[in-house]
C-alpha cells in the first residue's frame, strides 16, 4: 500500500476567536476519519488532543504539513499561535468564515475594545463589578506574575496577520468539501496556486440554489423574511428579501435557501470581488424599482442594518474593515 | 415718467439740415473724443438718440446742442459717418426755431419763400421809404464838405443833416429795441422750456445770481471755444463778436457820433473803431466763406442754406459798408447815397432776419445756455446733496 | 505575465500646461514609479513630432503601456491611440491624465497644480497597468438610411443619399413634407420665396424612386447598431411598417417659443399681437392687416422673445434679426408711410448678405430701438381710447437711458426656435444625448459637428441647435456625406469597450439583464448563465456594477482598472 | 496649516466629466483638492470605488451623473442614485459622515456649478475634517 510507503501527513487544527463549530465540523466527517486518520497523523488539535503549546514550539519549522486554522484574531494569544503555527507549517488553510474573512466575531469591529468591556464588566445585567476591576494582561500574585493574552481593540481576519496559502470557507465549512479537500492534499492532487479558495465552487450560490430566477429583479419595498408569504419556489430577491446568494461562493449545498432562509453570506466572495458586502449591496440597490429620489430613500431605509445585512461574516476582511471611532 | 416717440420727427428735422440719422448706432465714440464731454453724459450720442427716436419733449428741454462748438472731431472719429458735429449744428437750427415763439424762425429754417420773401419785402422797403418818402437831392458841389468827402447826412433833400441822423438814430434805436424784444422774449420762452418745463430740475433762487456771472464771461469770451481745436477760428469769432459790437456801439448808441459829416483823420478814434470792427468781420467772413468753399473742416463741410445767407448778408452790408465810406471820402456823391441806401436795405432785413430768428441768435442761445446749463447741473447737485443728507 | 513598460508623457500644451503645473517634476516624480521606463515632458504632445516621440520611444524602449498627461482625453485620447497603433501596439494599451482642463486650467497655485497633476498622472499609470489589448471590430452597413423629419435638412439630405442610389426612409409627423421652411413667405437676406425654394424639393422627395416618404408617421424605438437598426413606423390607423436601415439622420427641427409664457406680452389676449410665425401666415396669404381689417399704421418688432433670456432660453436663436429686418422691408414695401419699430436686444445679423441687409433696412426709415433683454422685455398694453392706436408699449430703451412709450397698431414677436416636445423621446428611440436646452448633442462642437457618440446616428437642421437654411443644408449634406462614405466602404470599425460576461462566475441570477437599457443581454437558460450582445452593447458598465458575482467586467473600465487607478491617485496625496 | 482634503471625484464620461472640461475651458478657477476618475456613465460606479477611495485615504467622494432624465444611457445615473442611498446609509453606520460622499448632477453645460460644486464639497470636507477610514486601518490593535 502506497500508505506505508509515503509518510502520513502531519495534521493540525486550531483555533483563535470560534465558536467552536469549525472543530465539530471537522468531526462532522464522522466514519470517514478513518480514512483521514489512515491518511494523516493529528500532531495538534487543542479541543481534541492534549498536546501543549510548548509542544508545538518544539517542533522543527515546517514540520506540521497542514493546518487547519479557524477562527479570527480577537487577542494576542490567537496572534502569537497563527505566527507559531505558521512558521511550523507548510500549507496554511484559513478554515471557515472566521478565519476567512473574520466572521461573526467580527461583528466586534462594529465597537471598541473599550465598549465591550464596558458593558461586559461594568454594565451587563448579571455582572457585580463595584470595584470595576478590568482584565489586566499580567497580574502580581504571591506566587508571582500571571500572564493573560491582551484582548485587541480590533478582530483580524487571519491573513491580515499572516501569510495564508488557502482559504476553506464556510460557517462552519461544509465537512464534504473539507474531506474533498484533505484528499487531494493525501493523494497527491495538483494544488490549486496560493491563495486560492478551496473546498467551494467557482460560481456563487444561485448556481445550486433550484429556485425559480427571472430576470424579474425589481424590488418595491425590502422584507424581513418572515413578512413574505414564501412559496418556497421563488427567488428571495424577487420577494423582496435580501438573499447574499448572488455574491457568495457556493459549495454548502444551498442549504439555508433550502430551509427557506436567505443566504447570509458565510462563504465569502467569489473570486474576482474584493468586497461582498459591496458587490451585494450595488445589486440589490440597482433592482430598486423607483426613479424618484424621495422613494428610493424610503425604500433604501427599509434596510434597517445595511452593515449587519452585507456584511455578517466579512466584516474585518472588508474595503473598510471597522467602524470608524473618531480619534481625537 | 415715460415720453412718447415720434417717427415723424425726424423728418420734420430734414429742413434744419439733418441728413441721414440712420446712421449713428451708439458706438459711443463720439462722446468718447469730444473734448467738452462732461464725465458721465453721454454727449453728444444722447441727443442723436434723441433726435432718432422723436424724443420731442427730451429735446426742446434739451441744452446740449448748445455746448457744441463744431468742432468736428466727432464726425473724424465716426465710424458710421454719422456725422454727430452736423446733427449738432441742425440740432441748434431746430432749437432756434423751438425758442421762437413767433413761428417765423421756422419758418425761415424750412421755407426758402418765408426766407427770401421777408428779405425781399424789407430790402424793398427801405428803398421804397428813400424813394418814395425822400427823393434824393440834386445838388452835388454842395454836398461836398471841407475835406473833400460827400456830406453823409444830406442825401435827402429838405431834411437837414442833424434831423436826419435823428431819423436813422430813431430807426435804429426801433430796430435794436425790436429784436432786442424778440430775443430776449426767445431766450425767457428758452428759460421756460428747459429749465422751468423740465420737472427733474428746481434751481434755488440764489443760484441764479452766483451763476450769473459764467453767463457774462461767456458772452464776452466765448471761452469754451478754446477747448475745442482750432484755435484761428476762435479767434475769428472773437474778431467778428469785438467788431460786431462795436459796429452795434457805433451805429446805434453812438450814432450821432459816428455818422457826422466831417470826415476824421484816419486815426481818429471813430475810424480806427469802424476799422477794426470792419477788419473784424471780414476776416471772419473770408475765412468762413474759404473754408466752406473748400470744406477744409468738418463743420464747414455741410452748409445749410440759412448758412450762406448769413455769409452773403453779412459779406453785402460789410461791403456796401466800406463802399459808402470809400465813396464818401472820395467825394462821389451819387455813389455815395446810393450805396448808403443799398447798404441799409441790406442790413435792415439781415438784422431782423439772422439776429432774432437765424444764425446770429446762437450769439445769446449759447451763453444763457450755459448758464441755463449751469443752473440745472447746480440744481442736480443739490439735490443729489440732499437725497443724500436725508438717506443719511 | 509580461514585464509591464510603461512610457510616460507630460505635455506642456506651450504655456497652457507648462505655466501652471511643473511639468519636469511631474515627469521626475512619475519616473520613481515601478514599471514606468521613460518619463518625458513635451512641449505638445499632440503635434506630429510629440507623437513621433512616443512612436520612437515605444520601439526603442520596448514600451508596452503609455501614458500621456495632457488635455482632457475628450480631445486626444484617439489621437494618442492612433499613434501607439502606428508603433505597433494595441490602442487601448494608452490611458491619458487630464492635467490641462481639470488642472492647470482652473487652479492658481503652482504647488497644489503641480502636486494634484502628479496624483492623476500616478493614477493613469496605475490603471494603464491593468490594461489589456482589445481588438476593433468590423460590422456590415445597411445601404438604406431612416431620416427622421421632412424638413429641409430631411429633405436635402434624403435626395442627396437618394439621388446616390441608396433607400431612404423620410418619416415625417406632420400631413405634408417642408417643415417650418414651408411655412415661410420670403426669406432673407434675399428676400427670395421661401415656396420656390422648399417645393420643388417636396415634389422630388415625394417621388424620388429610392426616397419612400412616411407622413403623419412616428418613430417610438430604433433597435440595433451602426449598420444594423431596425424600427417600426407608425402611422394612422395603427399602420405599422418595420424597416431596417445602417444609419439613422435625426432632422426633427424645431418648435417656436410660446410667448404667453410672457405675461406682459398680452400675447393672446390682444389680437394684434402675432409671433413672427403667424406674421409668415398673413405674409403668405397676402393680408397684412390688423384683426378689424384695416391696414396697420405703426408695427412694432420685438426681437429676442424667450431668447437670450435667463428665464426662457439663454441662447440665441440665430435667425429672428435678420427674420425681423427682412420683415421691416416687406412691411415698408407694403405701407411706404407706416411707421416700424425695431425693438432689439442686440442686432446679430451675422452671416453671408445679413450685414448688408441690416445696412439696407437701416435705410427704410425704421426706428431702432434697444431693450434690455436681461431685464423685462416691452409690456404691451391696450392704448388708451383718445389714441389713435390700438396698443401702447413701454420699455426702458437703453441707448437713451429714457422710459419711452412706442404706440403700436401691430406687435410682432420674434420668437426663439426651441428643441420639441419630444425630443427627449426621440433622443431616447435613438440614442442620443440632449444638452441643458434639449437640442442634441453633437460628437464634436467643432470638429465632428453632425455626427453623434453613437454611431451610425447623426443630428442635423434646428433640432441641434438654432440654425438657417444654409446652415441646415451644409448639415444635412454633410452627414449624408458621411452616410454615403461609410455605405460605400460597406463596413465600419465599432468599439468594443463592451460588457462581458465570464461563463465560469457568472451564476444565472439575471439581475444584470433587466438592468440593460439597450436589452443587450439575454439569458442562456442552457448554460444558466447571461450573454452579453457585444454589438448591442454601448458599454456604459451599469450591469458589470449591478452583477454581484464579479463575473462582467467593463471593458476598458473594469474593477481592477479602476480600483487601481484609486490607489495611484492617492498614493501622491496632498499633506494633511 | 489648514487641512486640505481629497476628493475623489467620479465623473461620467457624457455630462460631467465634459462639465469639468468646460469649466477649464472657461477657466474657471476652484479648490484643486479634487480628483478626478471618468467612468462611462455614473451607472458604473459601484460602492466598491467609493469605500476604496476612503480606504485609500480620501476624505469625500464625489459622484457626478447627468441630470435625471438626460443620461446618455437612459437610467444610469438612476442606478447610481439608489446605490448612493444605500451607500450613505452604510457609510453612516461606518462612523462616517453622510456628507463626505455626495452625488449630483452636472451637465455637459454645466461648467459653472461643477466649479461650485467643488468649491462647496471641498468647504464641507475642511469643516468635517480628515477622513479617519486609513487612518483607522492602519492602527488596527
Amino acid at each position: 500500500m502506497s500508505d506505508n510507503e509515503k509518510p502520513k501527513l502531519k495534521l493540525a487544527v486550531y483555533w483563535g476567536a470560534a465558536c467552536g463549530g469549525c472543530c465539530v465540523s471537522v468531526l462532522d466527517v464522522h466514519e470517514k476519519l478513518f480514512n483521514v486518520v489512515a491518511a494523516a497523523d493529528l500532531v495538534f488539535w487543542p479541543i481534541a488532543l492534549d498536546i501543549k503549546y510548548k509542544d508545538v514550539e518544539a517542533m522543527p519549522d515546517g514540520h506540521i504539513d497542514v493546518t487547519l486554522f479557524n477562527g479570527a484574531i480577537r487577542n494576542s494569544e490567537n496572534e502569537h499561535m497563527a505566527h507559531l503555527l505558521r512558521k511550523k507549517t507548510k500549507v496554511l488553510v484559513a478554515y471557515g468564515s472566521c478565519a476567512h474573512m473574520g466572521g461573526i466575531p467580527g461583528l466586534a469591529n462594529f465597537t471598541t475594545k473599550e465598549e465591550l468591556f464596558r458593558r461586559v464588566y461594568d454594565e451587563s445585567e448579571s455582572t457585580v463589578n463595584p470595584d470595576k476591576i478590568r482584565p489586566q494582561t499580567s497580574f502580581t500574585v504571591p506566587e508571582g506574575v500571571l500572564h493573560i493574552p491582551e484582548f485587541y481593540n480590533d478582530v483580524r481576519a487571519l491573513d491580515q496577520v499572516v501569510d495564508v496559502d488557502y482559504y476553506l470557507p464556510g460557517c462552519p465549512p461544509q465537512t464534504e468539501r473539507l474531506v474533498d479537500v484533505f484528499m487531494a492534499i493525501v493523494t497527491g492532487a495538483e494544488l490549486p496556486p496560493k491563495g486560492s479558495v478551496v473546498g467551494a465552487y467557482d460560481k456563487s450560490q444561485c448556481d445550486e440554489c433550484e429556485r425559480k430566477k427571472t430576470d424579474n429583479k425589481k424590488i418595491k419595498a425590502f422584507k424581513r423574511p418572515w413578512e413574505i408569504q414564501d412559496d418556497g419556489e421563488t427567488c428571495f430577491l424577487e420577494q423582496g428579501v435580501i438573499c447574499m446568494g448572488p455574491a457568495t461562493r457556493g459549495g454548502c449545498g444551498v442549504r439555508c435557501i433550502k430551509g427557506n432562509a436567505p443566504c447570509r453570506g458565510c462563504y465569502g466572495p467569489p473570486a474576482d470581488v474584493t468586497d461582498p458586502g459591496a458587490k451585494m449591496m450595488s445589486a440589490i440597490a440597482t433592482m430598486i424599482d423607483s426613479d424618484d429620489e424621495d422613494e428610493i430613500v424610503e425604500i433604501v431605509n427599509q434596510v434597517a442594518d445595511p452593515a449587519g445585512t452585507f456584511y455578517r461574516f466579512s466584516l474585518p476582511g472588508s474595503i473598510l474593515r471597522r467602524k470608524i471611532v473618531q480619534t481625537v | 415718467m415715460s415720453y412718447r416717440v415720434d417717427f415723424t420727427l425726424k423728418h420734420d428735422l430734414k429742413k434744419f439740415g439733418i441728413h441721414d440719422w440712420n446712421e449713428c448706432f451708439h458706438c459711443g465714440n463720439c462722446t468718447a473724443i469730444c473734448p467738452m464731454t462732461k464725465t458721465g453724459s453721454l454727449f453728444p450720442r444722447k441727443d442723436i438718440r434723441l433726435l432718432q427716436m422723436g424724443l420731442k419733449d427730451k429735446l426742446a428741454t434739451n441744452l446740449d446742442p448748445w455746448l457744441c462748438y463744431y468742432c468736428g472731431e466727432c464726425t473724424e472719429t465716426c465710424p458710421r459717418d454719422a456725422n454727430p458735429g452736423e446733427l449738432m449744428m441742425s440740432l441748434r437750427r431746430y432749437l432756434t426755431s423751438v425758442y421762437d415763439w413767433t413761428g417765423l424762425s421756422k419758418k425761415f429754417y424750412t421755407s426758402h419763400f418765408w426766407e427770401f420773401g421777408f428779405i425781399f419785402f424789407f430790402f424793398c422797403a427801405v428803398i421804397a421809404s428813400f424813394l418814395i418818402w425822400l427823393p434824393l437831392s440834386g445838388n452835388t458841389a454842395e454836398l461836398i464838405n471841407d475835406q473833400g468827402g460827400v456830406m453823409i447826412n444830406n442825401l435827402v433833400a429838405g431834411i437837414s443833416g442833424a434831423s436826419f441822423v435823428n431819423i436813422i438814430e430813431i430807426g435804429d434805436w426801433t430796430m435794436a429795441i425790436l429784436v432786442a424784444g424778440l430775443l430776449i422774449s426767445n431766450i425767457l420762452h428758452m428759460f421756460y422750456r428747459v429749465v422751468i418745463r423740465d420737472k427733474e430740475v428746481k434751481v434755488p433762487v440764489y443760484a441764479y445770481i452766483t451763476e450769473f456771472w459764467s453767463l457774462i464771461w461767456q458772452f464776452m469770451t466765448q471761452s469754451k471755444f478754446s477747448k475745442c481745436e482750432g484755435k484761428t477760428y476762435w479767434v475769428g469769432h472773437l474778431l467778428l463778436m469785438t467788431g460786431y459790437s462795436i459796429m452795434f456801439a457805433v451805429i446805434v448808441v453812438l450814432l450821432p457820433e459816428f455818422q457826422i459829416e466831417e470826415v476824421r483823420p484816419w486815426y481818429n478814434w471813430q475810424r480806427l473803431m469802424g476799422y477794426y470792427a470792419t477788419f473784424g468781420i471780414l476776416f471772419f467772413l473770408v475765412y468762413v466763406t474759404i473754408s466752406r468753399i473748400r470744406k477744409s473742416d468738418w463743420k464747414s463741410k455741410f452748409s445749410h442754406p440759412t448758412d450762406w445767407l448769413f455769409i452773403v448778408m453779412l459779406g453785402l452790408t460789410t461791403i456796401t459798408g466800406i463802399l459808402v465810406h470809400i465813396f464818401r471820402i472820395g467825394g462821389m456823391v451819387s455813389a455815395t447815397y446810393y450805396m448808403y441806401v443799398i447798404h441799409l436795405a441790406v442790413l435792415v432785413p439781415m438784422i431782423l432776419v439772422e439776429v432774432p430768428f437765424s444764425k446770429w441768435s446762437h450769439l445769446a442761445y449759447r451763453p444763457f445756455a450755459i448758464y441755463f446749463d449751469r443752473l440745472k447741473e447746480y440744481s442736480r447737485k443739490s439735490q443729489n446733496e440732499n437725497k443724500l443728507v436725508r438717506a443719511a | 505575465m509580461e514585464e509591464i513598460r510603461i512610457g510616460v508623457y507630460v505635455c506642456w500644451c506651450g504655456t497652457n500646461i507648462a505655466k501652471m503645473v511643473d511639468v519636469e517634476a511631474v515627469a521626475k516624480a512619475m519616473r520613481e514609479i515601478p514599471g514606468v521606463i521613460v518619463a518625458k515632458d513635451y512641449k505638445y504632445m499632440c503635434s506630429d513630432p510629440g507623437q513621433e516621440l512616443i512612436i520612437q520611444d515605444i520601439k526603442e524602449h520596448n514600451l508596452n503601456r503609455v501614458v500621456v498627461s495632457a488635455c482632457s482625453p475628450r480631445i486626444h485620447e484617439l489621437t494618442f491611440r492612433k499613434a501607439l497603433e502606428n508603433a505597433g501596439l494595441n490602442p487601448y494599451m494608452f490611458e491619458m491624465a487630464n492635467i490641462r482642463e481639470h488642472d492647470s486650467w482652473v487652479h492658481t497655485d503652482r504647488a497644489e497644480a503641480t502636486q494634484k497633476a502628479k496624483a492623476l498622472v500616478a493614477g493613469a499609470i496605475n490603471r494603464v497597468r491593468w490594461h489589456e489589448s482589445l481588438d476593433k471590430r468590423s460590422v456590415e452597413i445597411n445601404p438604406a438610411t431612416l431620416i427622421i423629419g421632412g424638413g429641409i435638412a430631411g429633405i436635402s439630405a434624403a435626395l442627396e443619399i437618394a439621388d446616390a442610389g441608396k433607400q431612404v426612409y423620410l418619416v415625417e409627423k406632420q400631413s405634408q413634407l417642408g417643415g417650418t421652411v414651408a411655412k415661410l413667405d420670403l426669406l432673407f437676406p434675399h428676400l427670395d420665396s421661401a415656396q420656390q425654394l422648399i417645393q420643388p424639393k417636396i415634389n422630388r422627395a415625394m417621388n424620388h424612386l429610392s426616397i419612400q416618404c412616411f407622413l403623419n408617421a412616428e418613430i417610438r424605438e430604433v433597435f440595433g447598431y451602426i449598420g444594423n437598426f431596425e424600427a417600426k413606423v407608425y402611422q394612422k390607423d395603427d399602420l405599422e411598417t418595420e424597416i431596417q436601415f445602417g444609419n439613422v439622420i435625426v432632422a426633427t427641427g424645431l418648435k417656436p417659443f410660446d410667448p404667453s409664457k410672457i405675461d406682459q406680452l398680452n400675447y393672446k389676449r390682444l389680437p394684434n399681437v402675432i409671433t413672427s410665425l403667424e406674421l409668415e401666415e398673413k405674409l403668405l396669404s397676402g393680408n397684412l392687416v390688423m384683426d378689424n381689417g384695416k391696414d396697420p399704421k405703426h408695427i412694432a418688432l420685438i426681437h429676442c422673445i424667450g431668447s437670450r433670456n435667463k428665464n426662457h432660453h439663454e441662447y440665441c436663436s440665430r435667425t429672428c434679426c435678420n427674420t425681423a429686418l427682412k420683415y421691416s422691408n416687406q412691411i415698408r414695401s407694403a405701407f411706404p408711410d407706416a411707421a416700424i419699430y425695431e425693438i432689439y436686444s442686440d442686432i446679430r445679423s451675422f452671416g453671408k448678405g445679413c450685414e448688408e441687409l441690416y445696412t439696407h433696412t437701416a435705410r427704410q426709415d425704421v426706428m431702432f430701438l434697444m431693450y434690455d433683454q436681461k431685464g423685462e422685455v416691452p409690456k404691451i398694453t391696450e392704448a388708451r381710447h383718445s389714441e389713435k392706436v390700438n396698443m401702447m408699449l413701454e420699455f426702458r430703451e437703453q441707448l437713451s437711458g429714457e422710459h419711452v412709450e412706442v404706440p403700436a397698431d401691430l406687435v410682432v414677436l420674434m420668437v426663439a426656435m426651441e428643441a420639441h416636445e419630444n425630443a427627449k423621446e426621440i433622443a431616447h428611440a435613438v440614442g442620443v444625448s440632449m444638452c441643458g436646452n434639449s437640442f442634441y448633442i453633437e460628437k464634436h462642437p467643432k470638429l465632428d459637428p453632425v455626427a453623434t457618440t453613437t454611431g451610425g446616428v447623426y443630428v442635423v437642421g434646428s433640432c441641434q441647435s438654432p440654425k438657417d437654411i444654409p446652415d441646415s443644408v451644409s448639415q444635412a449634406r454633410a452627414a449624408a456625406a458621411r452616410i454615403m462614405a461609410d455605405i460605400n466602404f460597406g463596413s465600419v470599425e465599432v468599439e468594443v469597450t463592451t460588457a462581458v460576461v465570464n461563463e465560469d462566475i457568472c451564476c444565472g441570477c439575471q439581475t444584470c439583464i433587466s438592468v440593460c437599457p439597450y436589452t443587450a443581454i439575454h439569458f442562456d437558460a442552457e448554460k444558466n448563465v447571461s450573454v452579453v450582445n457585444e454589438i448591442l452593447c454601448k458599454g456604459c458598465g451599469t450591469c458589470g456594477s449591478a452583477c454581484p458575482t464579479g463575473a462582467i467586467r467593463s471593458r476598458h473600465f473594469t474593477d481592477k482598472q479602476i480600483l487601481s487607478q484609486i490607489e495611484g491617485l492617492m498614493s501622491m496625496q496632498l499633506q494633511h | 496649516m489648514e487641512f486640505e482634503p481629497t476628493i475623489v471625484a467620479f465623473l461620467c464620461n457624457w455630462c460631467s466629466y465634459t462639465g469639468a472640461d468646460l469649466a477649464g475651458t472657461s477657466r474657471m478657477k476652484y479648490a484643486s483638492n479634487i480628483r478626478v476618475i471618468r467612468v462611462m456613465c455614473s451607472g458604473r460606479v459601484e460602492p466598491t470605488f467609493v469605500l476604496k477611495a476612503f480606504r485609500e485615504g480620501a476624505d469625500g467622494v464625489l459622484i457626478c451623473g447627468c441630470h435625471p432624465g438626460d443620461c446618455h444611457y437612459h437610467e444610469g445615473n438612476y442606478k447610481c442614485l439608489r446605490r448612493y442611498h444605500l451607500l450613505q446609509n452604510y457609510i453612516e453606520q461606518m462612523g462616517m459622515d453622510k456628507r463626505r460622499l455626495h452625488l449630483d448632477w452636472i451637465s455637459a453645460s454645466e461648467g459653472k456649478q461643477f466649479a461650485e460644486l467643488v468649491d462647496k464639497m471641498t468647504q464641507t470636507i475642511k469643516e468635517l475634517g480628515p477622513c479617519q477610514v486609513k487612518h483607522s486601518v492602519e492602527t488596527l490593535t
